[in-house]
């Protein structure tokens, strides 16, 4: 069993609400080292067996075509995640 | 028996059932508890007592194994067996005049009352707790309260149409309120108006008493045709036993009996999480699949999950039928394969009906479920042996009467006491208290009064809630009830309200429910309708506390008094004990819910000035 | 006037959308999300609720169900389809109208009886309106903030494409207080409040007049059925 | 200008009714080979200049506290992401 993680964020010119309030909230507990805050979206996606090069871009696509809509946000990133001894990814 | 798991389900494929955790040979069998009587049992850390588990044993002529004592032990628990209570709710029962009951279809003891309202249409409401989960998880906890006493409403066979909520929480100003109430508001919002069920009320209360221990009670509202009344039980041997809905999954295993039963600290029997998640689409997806199945007569009976999952659903329709049954539990679907069987009997994962269908009618069954995506098992069926067996990896692991694990519980008549402390709080009056007559003293006593946060406006709330869906509401907030038409044609509809005060009810228990019950039978007669019917959420602290039990005694009496002299049955309820802050409990709280009926919606009253000129009328003393 | 109505799982104003088609004298057809058939509905309205949740994106499974291949290719060749709430956001991530629909700037759900501005009266669903006409309906959601970029926003605004705009308060973060969009052929108009809740005296937002008698919302499902008589 | 990442995941045991709606939507638009979904979150946390230990170690507690629920979720990884020359994490 494998995983492939897909990260999806906002589009960095969008205004991303969620984002700023937790900023907000951060700033009003002190905390100013972090200056701004943006909420994104982190997807496992669990493959039976291996992930091979035709099923990591078939995630790819999934990841741009329906995981994200991209008027409004971005693909960062996505990977075969390395597995721990747990099963879960790092 | 055919194959189980028909749905073409989108979802991960099913489970292989041998790749449980529990080995073979490790099943703690029938067989194997017959054969090793001396074995320890963990049924304190269950919840359970030397004596009851001593008449657990003595029941099933040896010692119970471990699924039966997972079963006992959530079946048992307060919570679940009313142990505490029973002896004090039959009065509901008995204080009834035959006026009274003539337009009851279904009384106390089922999942919820059902009143006949005319033109061929009943009601079936309930008002239940979800206290202690929303403390830990207020958002999840809220939620999912909401998720139960819906899913309550279905298994009578109506279709939901309103919820209210009756909350109390701390000090508005303790830094833990900002994130307890934020949270339940949220939870109860996003639930229901996912469900696309309208929220027509309800009560916001603040006081330090519910600081470490908020009260979340949810109603719901359903309707339903006279022929499309369903109830609990499984009858007719051969018929099959169907669980439909969500996987069984590690959620809030223990959390019943645990968090219902005593106090937060001490943890779960199990690692598991004690808290479940909710999932408002399934529900949502389940409400309509019920409601086809209902509509093509395709279950004979039908019984909800909530706390106690497969042990309740199984032991309460098997008890109420007419026969016994049998499951192989090796037929649960499943989220997480590695729990074992004891955790699958007690799993409370959310968004799960159990059925028993026909075998004529399980094909048209398994398409209805299938068209809505719901996935189905069958895992038994209804026997003629009176016994509810169970299976596991081929082996029974369960063979009880279902009697005794759902009806002949134990039953307390617990010690009663005059609280030691009561005669010198009723001492204390408000007449002692200085009374203002200056300018300035009594401006700032009605800045404060309209500063409290009792009094101010809930809109924060209310504006989270939707009450336009479903088209049919009449009365809402503001007003002083909530109103539903029940029939667009005739104008049909019916009115509620929810009542309490604690502080009332803690000076004098029994005339503080009748106040709950006469404020909340005030505001349906306010809406222009008839006060038909009564439900009740009675939170109080714990059963173990004898003052707390005077309190409680006090409080069934007033209301059940109350009742008989307004005319009205009540028709169900819950009893959320152990809502205590260590040894302090909270004031004793008996929510009252009053359903009133009116023939036409169009003759609604609203709570505001309707046009300029109206004379204006005090009434009453 | 035959004016179908989809339910997806977890539409939640499907027989709502369909008794406001009723109420303007048109005969509503229920249309399921799995099926590939239209049955010769001569518009559409996809109704409000969280169709499989709102998880993901609100609307974007939706999006993608069987039988919005078939929505996509009528809207592309005329049909009227109207977008409530959840139905603008399947709109919006079907691509039919442009932007997207995100969490509110306040982050919580909001109920309130909504004051637009309509800004576009030449569409299929808003030609019974007149420019710049007050009206008054129920809003009802979670994921409202309309937000696109500046290029975009100034094309829609340039062309003409903004059909509502909030007034007195903006109850969601959306840009230009845009509550609803048209496509530039005016067939294709979605909203996030919710019209259907506002065609029945006693059930609607509250008027001057009277509690709860707003009937604002009847106007645009009338639109439609004039439209059509018009045209044909 | 640095970025830290802190990703949140829903505990495993726990359902994830979103992970589960989109697993569902998957497998009718016949993608086989996904068996399972989860989604998580994934915040980027602006930090002025250099992140020091200290940052890091705020922002680890911050993703304890008030950026997960412990209830329910786990804090997968809370790490620095290299910027690239647009100045977006990758
Ligand atoms: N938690 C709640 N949920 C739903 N409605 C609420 C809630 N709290 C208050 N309300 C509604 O707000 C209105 C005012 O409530 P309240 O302040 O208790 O006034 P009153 O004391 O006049 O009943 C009522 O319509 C009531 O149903």
């Amino acid at each position: 069993m494998s995983t492939i993680v897909v990260e999806v964020m906002p589009k960095a010119e969008l205004l991303d609400p969620a984002g700023k309030a937790v900023a907000g909230a951060l700033a009003r507990l002190g905390k100013s080292e972090f200056t701004a805050v943006r909420i994104g979206k982190r997807f496992e996606l669990t493959v039976d067996g291996e992930v091979t090069d035709a099923v990591l871009a078939e995630a790819q696509k999934l990841a741009d075509d329906m995981l994200s809509n991209s008027v409004i946000e971005d693909v960062v990133r996505v990977y075969v995640a390395e597995t721990t001894a747990a099963g879960s990814a790092s | 028996m055919s194959d189980t798991t028909a749905t073409p389900v989108p979802a991960a494929p099913a489970v292989p059932a041998a790749s449980g955790a529990a080995a073979p040979g490790t099943v703690d069998s029938v067989a194997n508890a017959a054969a090793t009587p001396e074995r320890e049992q963990p049924y304190a850390a269950l919840g359970l007592k030397t004596e009851e588990y001593q008449s657990i044993r003595e029941l099933l002529g040896r010692r119970p194994t471990s699924g039966e004592l997972a079963m006992y032990s959530v079946m048992w628990s307060e919570h679940c067996s009313y142990k505490s209570s029973k002896v004090w709710l039959r009065q509901f029962g008995q204080k009834v005049s035959p006026e009274m009951t003539k337009n009851l279809m279904v009384g106390m003891g089922e999942n919820a009352g059902v009143v006949d309202v005319g033109e061929g249409w009943a009601v079936t409401f309930k008002i239940e707790s979800h206290n202690h989960p929303s403390y830990i998880e207020p958002f999840q906890g809220a939620a999912t309260g909401v998720g139960g006493i819906v899913r309550d409403i279905i298994s009578m066979g109506a279709r939901p149409v309103a919820v209210m909520d009756a909350l109390r929480f701390g000090a508005i100003d303790d830094r833990d309120t900002a994130r307890v109430v934020p949270g339940v508001v949220s939870g109860i919002s996003f639930y229901a108006n996912c469900l696309g069920l309208p929220n027509i009320g309800g009560e916001t209360w603040f006081d330090p008493i519910y600081q470490a221990n908020p009260l979340v009670n949810a109603l719901a509202v359903g309707v339903l045709r006279h022929e499309d009344l369903h109830l609990a039980n499984a009858r007719g041997a051969g018929n099959k036993v169907v669980l439909f809905g969500a996987r069984t999954g590690g959620d809030g295993i223990g959390g019943a009996s645990i968090l219902a039963s005593d106090t937060f600290s001490a943890g779960g029997p199990t690692k598991r999480p004690a808290v479940q998640v909710g999932d408002p689409f399934a529900e949502k997806v389940l409400i309509e699949c019920c409601l086809e199945l209902f509509a093509g007569d395709l279950v004979q009976g039908i019984q909800d999950l909530g706390a106690a999952g497969i042990s309740c659903a199984t032991s309460e329709l098997a008890s109420n039928g007419d026969g016994g049954m049998a499951i192989e539990l090796d037929r649960v679907l499943l989220r997480d394969p590695s729990l074992t069987a004891e955790e699958i009997l007690m799993s409370e994962s959310q968004e799960r009906m159990m059925a028993i269908v026909e075998p004529g009618k399980l094909d048209a069954f398994l398409a209805v479920t299938g068209k809505w995506d719901v996935e189905t098992s069958v895992l038994g069926e209804v026997t003629e042996t009176g016994r509810l067996a169970i299976t596991w990896r081929g082996e029974t692991i369960v063979d009880v009467d279902p009697r005794t694990v759902a009806v002949d519980g134990p039953v307390y008549d617990r010690p009663l006491a005059y609280p030691s402390w009561l005669n010198a709080v009723r001492a204390n009056s408000a007449s002692e208290l200085p009374r203002p007559s200056e300018g300035p003293a009594l401006r700032a006593q009605l800045l404060e009064l309209i500063g409290s946060a009792n009094l101010a406006d809930k809109s924060w709330i209310t504006d989270q809630y939707d009450r336009y869906v479903l088209g049919n509401t009449a009365l809402s907030y503001p007003d002083d009830g909530g109103m539903i038409r029940v029939d667009e044609t005739s104008g049909l509809g019916v009115a509620f309200a929810t009542d309490a005060n604690g502080r009332y009810a803690y000076l004098d228990p029994y005339v503080g429910a009748q106040l709950a019950l006469a404020e909340a039978y005030r505001n349906v007669a306010a809406t222009g309708a008839t006060p038909v019917a009564v439900s009740d959420c009675l939170n109080f602290g714990s059963p173990e506390n004898p003052e707390v039990m005077w309190q409680f005694s006090q409080a069934v009496e007033g209301l059940a008094d109350g009742c008989l002299e307004l005319g009205i049955p009540v028709t169900g309820g819950n009893v959320s004990f152990y809502n205590q802050t260590g040894d302090v409990p909270i004031h004793p709280t008996p929510v009252v819910a009053v359903m009133g009926t009116i023939d036409d919606v169009a003759r609604r009253v609203p709570s505001g000035w309707q046009d300029p000129g109206d004379n204006l009328y005090l009434l009453g003393t | 006037m035959r004016i179908g109505v989809v339910t997806f799982p977890g539409s939640l104003d499907d027989r709502d959308a369909q008794r406001a088609v009723r109420r303007a004298g048109g005969e509503a057809v229920a249309l399921w999300h799995g099926d590939h058939e239209l049955q010769g509905v001569d518009a559409i309205v996809l109704p409000g609720g969280f169709s499989y949740g709102d998880y993901l994106r609100c609307g974007a499974i939706a999006a993608r169900s069987p039988i919005m291949a078939e929505v996509i290719a009528a809207a592309n060749a005329g049909m009227p389809v109207l977008g409530i709430c959840n139905g603008f956001q399947i709109l919006v991530e079907a691509h039919l109208l442009p932007g997207g629909l995100i969490r509110n700037d306040h982050g919580d759900f909001v109920c309130r009886d909504q004051k637009l501005r309509v800004e576009n009266a030449s569409t299929a669903w808003t030609n019974g309106f007149t420019v710049g006409q007050e009206i008054t309906i129920p809003l009802k959601n979670a994921e409202g903030g309309f937000i696109v970029d500046a290029e975009t926003l100034k094309r829609i605004e340039g062309e003409g494409l903004v059909a509502f705009r909030y007034l007195d308060v903006n109850p969601n973060g959306s840009l230009d207080d845009i509550a609803g969009l048209t496509n530039a052929r005016g067939n294709v108009v979605g909203l996030m409040p919710h019209p259907e809740h506002a065609t029945e005296p006693g059930f609607g937002p509250d008027t001057p007049d009277a509690m709860r008698s707003g009937v604002d919302g009847l106007t645009f499902f009338t639109s439609v059925l004039h439209g059509a008589l018009a045209r044909a």
